[in-house]
């Protein structure tokens, strides 16, 4: 029998290859590609609730995560573009005006 | 009308609002107009205020955030209304006095602002609204100080806005608290002053609320060892700033002292008296030595107001009628005299870029008119009778008296120290011969200057031969607060020290 | 059974998937990997009976995201592989695997996840599109126009950001900005 | 009466407001004439009032409220009664007289309209002290004649001695009037109003450490304002004012407030012998001290200043032995001779364009005639020779002194007599008589104005036959004040009398004989007791060395090192570490985006950890 803690550890355990992929990588890119998975093990966790728990509220909100998702692709490869125009670069080490 | 309150708190920043779009050539005359309106409003609160009823009038209750207990709360007794006077009435005659020559629109503006939330302090009764226009009043002055000071402004101001605003962040942990123990006590949220000062708190509660708020106000007021902001923000400030400085926003503390702590934790107030007038009587004695060393006309006034709030807090801690109705009568009269006294050397300031006593010397012969006017506001300061400041000196001490002789006479030293650094203030700058050339043809007082230290100078001896007027109400309010935290204490100690009148005063 | 087959099947593939995601060093490798989780993962809402869910993440994600992705890394040399100075590759190790234990210690030890019981079993007989259409078009239907208005916003914002005058830049305006460039370039 | 009653206090007020309309003008002869004419007025209305109390009817009125705050109500209260009636008259006639001399006097001064403008002020101030029914009225008076005294020895501003006295006067006057505060605050606490009538209605019933402490804190404030050691240097450095000012302010009228308060608080200081005894004993001290000063000074005004203190010594032991009415007997004549004695000295420095130095001066006699037959009346009043005025009043200290069986007081007294006869005789002679000694240092003197010698006329007709109306001032006052009669035999009593009268005889013949032959040598000067005596014991160089110095300096070290060094910096040191623990912490903000994800995954490492710890579930 699948239990919620089933999904949930799965929920948690993509969550830390997402967290893996952000810590780890260097490449803006790649660091848009780990928030896609931290967002999906979160969205999964969601409509796990939202089953075991029989509320759709659960769903409602991985919908609009999905849509913040959508958004902060769109967006973010829009700056990402612009960065990379002027820099020729993906590198977030290169990123480091805002040294205090 | 029923919104006499909120009129006078809002008239000025709406006007100020409505000052951006006045043109620069008659901003002046705008802003002397909004301010004597004002004034004029304020004088008409007095007239309908019934003197003989001790209680708040003129109440306006709005329920802002109900579930909090959070109203807006205005009103005002006989201790707060006069208050409210002086500061339309300091603001006015600072106006009319203004010599700032840069940027006079936003300095207008500021000033009106200022007036709002000094009239907002005076008249709430809700600790958050309190707590709102306390804190809004750093804002203008921060400005004022840091747009129009000396060349050391931006520290003067920074220091000044960082520590009032430190000490009055423990000020308003004291309320949360205290709104806390309030639902607690009751199940009700209520931010409402009044509401508070009818909760009895076990003592323990008592004296960590009391050092709350009594650190808050002391930083305000400023206590020793919190003064030190004060020089410096004196020292920079242009002369409005700390005309409205030392008159208005200083009283804020010692007004506080009287309208929070003293009812709310009467038993705390009582037990914490020694170590309060300990405080007080340093600050006396010994910003009155610093005044002495002064060599800068402005540092000496700034001291001796210090060393003056001494007096008045001190009064305050007499717990009976005589002190705290001459405590709060002294707020007037130093409102007015250190006022007038900042405004004068404003003056000279205004005519020579210096404030250095040794840069003067027989100014009297030169500027006659001025060195009378100078001459009366240091008899003033020094709390000669039938001047106002002698009235509150005089019964502040009376009270405190009761409490303790020792200190008493050790607070009486001011009367001493004061005329010691006054007259060699005095001496110093207008007596002797004019040595310095540039000194020889300085312009006496111009019309307007005249005209708003004839009209302190006016007020300060009429209220000094006649203050009934003014002293009736505050008696009548101070008198049932005494009774009331008479009533309210809970430790026999409180009950013994805290003192309404036994004296039956014939009728009248 | 079926349920579990299909539970660990799933979360095994996209598991890998992601793990290929996050360590490949090629773009494009990790981008087809995403996409493939991205699909399996749509599998554990048809499981979960989210049904509208299930399709929406395909269509969205699969479909929108993996493509706008896809045209974004044209304007890339994707071949090229970014040089990743990864600095102590231990302590993401540590610290993710500490993050994931403590999570899953937290939903798996007992005191914890006794607290977290279905209280509510699912009601049959309503169809899953028709309840989300309901809800959200009731209880959210505010938050929905917002989200609405958000996407239009990010979508103009993508446009005007990737779009024309792409030499010129609009949001890092820096004085002396030449010198900047031809350092990151080197 | 309440008619004159307002005259006589506030005509002098008029008189002050419209001098001072002219303050800032020219000199303008109709300000200095007004302010005369008023206090003319004024004058009169004392008398009528002073008639009127004969008859033993008191004048009470009350004009208004003045504070009122808890227990405490202080109306604007006046009496006239048989005390206040005598200080009245003594005050308007005095200074009738000096607004007359004034206007002569301050002829050729810029500040003409100024200086009557503070004359007349302190008339009223002075009004006010002594007419009050209450504690605290009188406290009015007190400080507004202090506040008068400080502008008229700072008259001359511009030098720089006359504004240090004037601040001088000013701050030692505070620290008695302290006292008095303290003890206005404890009548208030302890009687429970300030009225003078309420409170000695109770004194019976008051436990004698209340009064004591009552009595002896209203007697630093007399100390203060009468000049009584330790407090006395103020007086002879207020010599730095006009003469006309030194006669009323400084020998006539405020400087005896102090006694006039001593007496005004007898049903006090009646019940508490202690507190008498050491005023008696004050009393006789201060008046050798000052008699001893007065021996060597070469200073014209100062000589007479440390004679006034000496005469206000005799007024204390007066009041300490409890004969009020002699010590107001004894204030009254030493106001007529004293004031008389200051307007001649007034005009010899006219004569002698300011210049003080008795050596300096000599043989005036032959200019200055009615000036010196002035003076010498004066002083032979002073010297108490029958039968001027002075003989009748300090010959009844000496017998009360006697009669008391204080034989070491009356000893006291009796040697200043002689020391005060010598001394002035010493005056006299080397002013007024021997070489003349001006003329090496090129002094024109010339007499006096004519009205300014008839304004001193009245001064010197009082000062000679104001002693004969002893017996009509006892029964005048005897109302007011206890009258004991001292019962000495009458052999005992001409015995004293010829003693004293020995005495100031012997005083006047030393001093006559020795200046009418160029002095005593010079040796006498290299002396230990010639310097110590003209150094005035040295007090002003300690006060200045032990008290001024020091406060100087450590009011300088609380500002430099205290306050900006200790008190301000520790503020400033808690910002700055605020500051440089963000200078410090800053680092982390690298602008990384990569370690700010690492930062970013400790913190909710730890937060799951804390959430896991504490979780509130348990």
């Amino acid at each position: 029998m699948i239990t919620l803690s089933h999904y949930l550890i799965l929920s948690a355990i993509l969550f830390c290859i997402g967290l893996v992929g952000i810590y780890r990588r260097k490449n803006l890119l790649m660091l848009l590609f780990s928030t896609e998975i931290l967002l999906n093990a979160t969205n999964v966790g969601f409509a796990a609730i939202s089953k075991f728990y029989g509320d759709l509220t659960g769903q409602m909100f991985a919908f609009f995560i999905v849509a913040v998702a959508a958004s902060e692709v769109a967006v973010g490869l829009g700056l990402m573009i612009v960065w990379y125009k002027r820099r020729g670069t993906l590198d977030i080490d290169s990123m480091q005006s805002m040294h205090g | 009308m029923d919104h006499i309150l909120s009129v006078l708190v809002f008239f000025p920043a709406v006007a100020a609002l409505l000052g951006f779009v006045v043109s620069k050539d008659s901003i002046r005359a705008y802003g002397i107009s909004v301010a004597l309106i004002e004034f004029l409003l304020s004088i008409w609160l007095w007239m309908s205020f019934d003197g003989g009823y001790p209680g708040m009038q003129f109440v306006e209750m709005l329920p802002l955030i109900p579930s909090f207990g959070i109203s807006y709360y205005l009103g005002v007794d006989g201790i707060s209304l006069f208050i409210v006077i002086l500061s339309t009435f300091i603001t006015l005659i600072g106006l009319i006095a203004l010599s700032v020559k840069n940027d006079i629109k936003n300095m207008i503006i500021s000033l009106l602002f200022l007036e709002m939330t000094m009239v907002g302090v005076f008249v709430s009764l809700d600790a958050i609204v309190f707590y709102v226009f306390w804190e809004l009043s750093l804002v203008p002055m921060l400005y004022i100080i840091g747009a129009w000071g000396g060349n050391l402004r931006i520290y003067a101001a920074v220091k000044f806005f960082l520590y009032t605003f430190a000490g009055s962040l423990i000020m308003l942990v004291g309320m949360l608290v205290m709104a806390y123990l309030y639902y607690q006590a009751t199940g009700v949220w209520s931010f409402s002053i009044t509401e508070w000062h009818r909760l009895i708190l076990p003592m323990n509660y008592q004296i960590w609320l009391f050092v709350a708020f009594f650190i808050g106000l002391a930083i305000k007021v400023p206590m020793f060892p919190f003064h030190t902001w004060l020089p410096y923000a004196h020292g920079q400030a242009p002369t409005i700033g700390s005309i409205i400085l030392a008159a208005v926003l200083l009283k804020m503390g010692t007004y506080g002292l009287v309208r929070l702590p003293l009812p709310m934790f009467p038993d705390a107030s009582v037990y914490m008296i020694t170590p309060v007038a300990v405080l007080s009587l340093i600050m006396i004695i010994y910003t009155a030595m610093v005044a002495y060393a002064q060599e800068d006309m402005k540092q000496v006034v700034a001291y001796s107001s210090i060393s003056h709030m001494g007096v008045i807090v001190l009064g305050t801690f007499a717990m009976n009628p005589e002190g705290i109705s001459g405590s709060v009568f002294f707020m007037l009269s130093h409102g007015i005299v250190s006022g007038a006294l900042f405004m004068l050397v404003g003056v000279i300031y205004d005519r020579r870029q210096t404030k250095l006593m040794s840069e003067f010397g027989g100014l009297a012969k030169v500027m006659p008119r001025y060195a009378t006017i100078m001459g009366i506001m240091v008899m003033a300061s020094v709390g000669l009778p039938l001047t106002m400041s002698f009235v509150g000196e005089f019964l502040s001490l009376v009270g405190f008296y009761q409490v303790s002789p020792v200190m008493t006479i050790l607070a009486g030293t001011s009367i001493i120290l004061g005329a010691v650094y006054m007259l060699s203030l005095y001496r110093k700058s207008f007596f002797g011969e004019v040595v310095h050339e540039k000194n020889r043809d300085l312009e006496d007082l111009n019309g307007k200057e005249s005209m708003a230290l004839w009209s302190l100078v006016l007020v300060t001896v009429w209220l000094g031969i006649y203050p009934k007027p003014v002293l009736g109400p505050i008696n009548n309010s101070v008198e049932s607060l005494v009774s009331f935290m008479h009533e309210k204490s809970i430790t026999d100690e409180a009950k013994k020290v805290i003192k309404p009148t036994v004296i039956e005063r014939e009728a009248e | 059974m079926f349920e579990a087959i299909a539970f660990y099947l799933f979360s095994a593939v996209t598991i890998s998937m992601f793990i290929i995601t996050v360590m490949s060093k090629n773009a494009l490798y990790s981008m087809s990997a995403l996409a493939a989780g991205m699909i399996m993962i749509s599998g554990f809402f048809f499981l979960l009976d989210a049904d509208f869910l299930g399709v929406v993440q395909i269509i969205v994600y699969t479909g929108a995201v993996m493509a706008l992705y896809a045209f974004g890394m044209m304007f890339f040399d994707a071949t090229r592989d970014v040089k990743e100075n990864i600095r102590a590759p231990k302590l993401v190790f540590l610290l993710s695997g500490m993050t994931a234990l403590l999570l899953v210690l937290a939903f798996v030890a007992p005191i914890v996840s006794d607290h977290i019981q279905a209280l509510y079993p699912v009601v049959d007989g309503v169809e899953n599109p028709q309840a989300v259409g309901i809800v959200l078009f009731t209880k959210y239907l505010v938050p929905f126009e917002v989200a609405a208005v958000m996407l239009l916003v990010a979508m103009i914002a993508g446009i005007i950001l990737a779009g024309k005058k792409m030499d010129e830049s609009l949001t890092l305006k820096i004085d002396g900005d030449e010198e900047f460039q031809n350092k990151g370039s080197k | 009466m309440e008619a004159y009653l307002y005259t006589a206090l506030f005509a002098p007020f008029v008189g002050s407001l419209f001098a001072a309309m002219f303050s800032n003008r020219p000199k303008n002869l109709v300000a200095g004439i007004a302010a005369s004419t008023l206090l003319f007025v004024s004058w009169i209305s004392s008398v009528v009032l002073l008639l009127h109390v004969a008859h033993g009817e008191v004048v009470h009125v009350k004009m208004m409220d003045w504070i009122q705050a808890g227990g405490l109500a202080i109306p604007f209260g006046f009496v006239v009664d048989q005390v206040s009636a005598t200080m009245m008259f003594v005050v308007t006639t005095v200074s009738t007289v000096v607004h007359v001399y004034s206007i002569g006097y301050m002829d050729h001064d810029k500040s003409f309209n100024r200086f009557f403008a503070w004359l007349s002020a302190f008339v009223f101030s002075m009004m006010i002290l002594v007419m009050s029914d209450n504690f605290a009225g009188l406290f009015i008076g007190w400080e507004g004649v202090g506040l008068c005294s400080w502008a008229l020895i700072g008259f001359w501003y511009e030098r720089d001695s006359a504004s240090w006295a004037a601040s001088e006067a000013f701050i030692m006057n505070r620290i008695a009037d302290l006292g008095m505060l303290i003890g206005i605050f404890l009548v208030y606490w302890n009687f429970g109003s300030l009225q003078y009538d309420v409170v000695f209605s109770q004194v019976n019933g008051m436990e004698s450490s209340i009064l004591m402490l009552v009595t002896a804190f209203l007697f630093i404030g007399a100390m203060g304002k009468s000049a009584q050691f330790p407090l006395h240097t103020w007086l002879a450095d207020a010599m730095e004012g006009p003469t006309p000012v030194s006669a009323l302010i400084h020998a006539a009228t405020m400087v005896t407030a102090g006694v006039y308060l001593v007496i005004r608080a007898n049903p006090l200081y009646g019940e508490v012998p202690e507190v008498s005894h050491f005023i008696a004993g004050l009393g006789a001290f201060v008046a050798i001290f000052a008699a001893s000063m007065a021996l060597v000074n070469r200073d014209l005004k100062r000589i007479i200043a440390y004679s006034t203190l000496s005469q206000l010594g005799y007024m204390f032991v007066a009041a300490g032995l409890g004969a009020y009415w002699i010590a107001l007997f004894h204030l009254m004549t030493h106001a007529f001779f004293k004031a008389l004695l200051f307007l001649g000295a007034g005009n010899v420095m006219h004569a002698m364009n300011d210049e003080l130095d008795i050596f300096k001066m000599g043989g005036l006699a032959k200019k200055m005639k009615w000036t010196m037959i002035m003076m010498t009346l004066a002083s032979l009043a002073l010297a108490g020779i029958y039968p001027f005025a002075g003989f009748f009043s300090k010959d009844k200290i000496l017998e009360a002194a006697f009669a008391t069986e204080h034989y070491v007081l009356w000893t006291t007294l009796w040697v200043t007599a002689g020391l005060t006869a010598f001394y002035s005789f010493r005056l006299v002679m080397l002013v007024f008589f021997g070489e003349e000694r001006y003329k090496i240092f090129g002094f024109h003197p010339h007499e006096a104005y004519k009205y300014m010698l008839w304004a001193m006329a009245p001064l010197a007709v009082l000062a000679v036959i104001a002693g004969f109306f002893e017996h009509d001032f006892v029964h005048f006052v005897s109302n007011m004040l206890p009258i004991e009669e001292y019962h000495v035999s009458s052999s005992t009593f001409w015995t004293l009398v010829a003693v004293t009268l020995g005495i100031a005889v012997t005083g006047i013949a030393v001093a006559v004989f020795a200046y009418s032959r160029g002095g005593f040598s010079k040796k006498l000067e290299k002396t230990f007791i010639y310097k110590l005596l003209f150094n005035q014991y040295y007090i002003p160089k300690l006060y200045d060395d032990f008290i001024c110095k020091p406060y100087a300096e450590i009011s300088r070290i609380f500002w430099k090192d205290l306050d900006l060094k200790v008190v301000d910096a520790t503020v400033d040191l808690i910002a700055g570490t605020i500051y440089k623990l963000g200078m410090v912490s800053r680092v982390v903000q690298s602008g990384n985006l990569s370690n700010m994800l690492r930062w970013m995954g400790v913190g909710l490492l730890a937060l799951l950890l804390a959430a896991i710890l504490y979780s509130p579930i348990r």
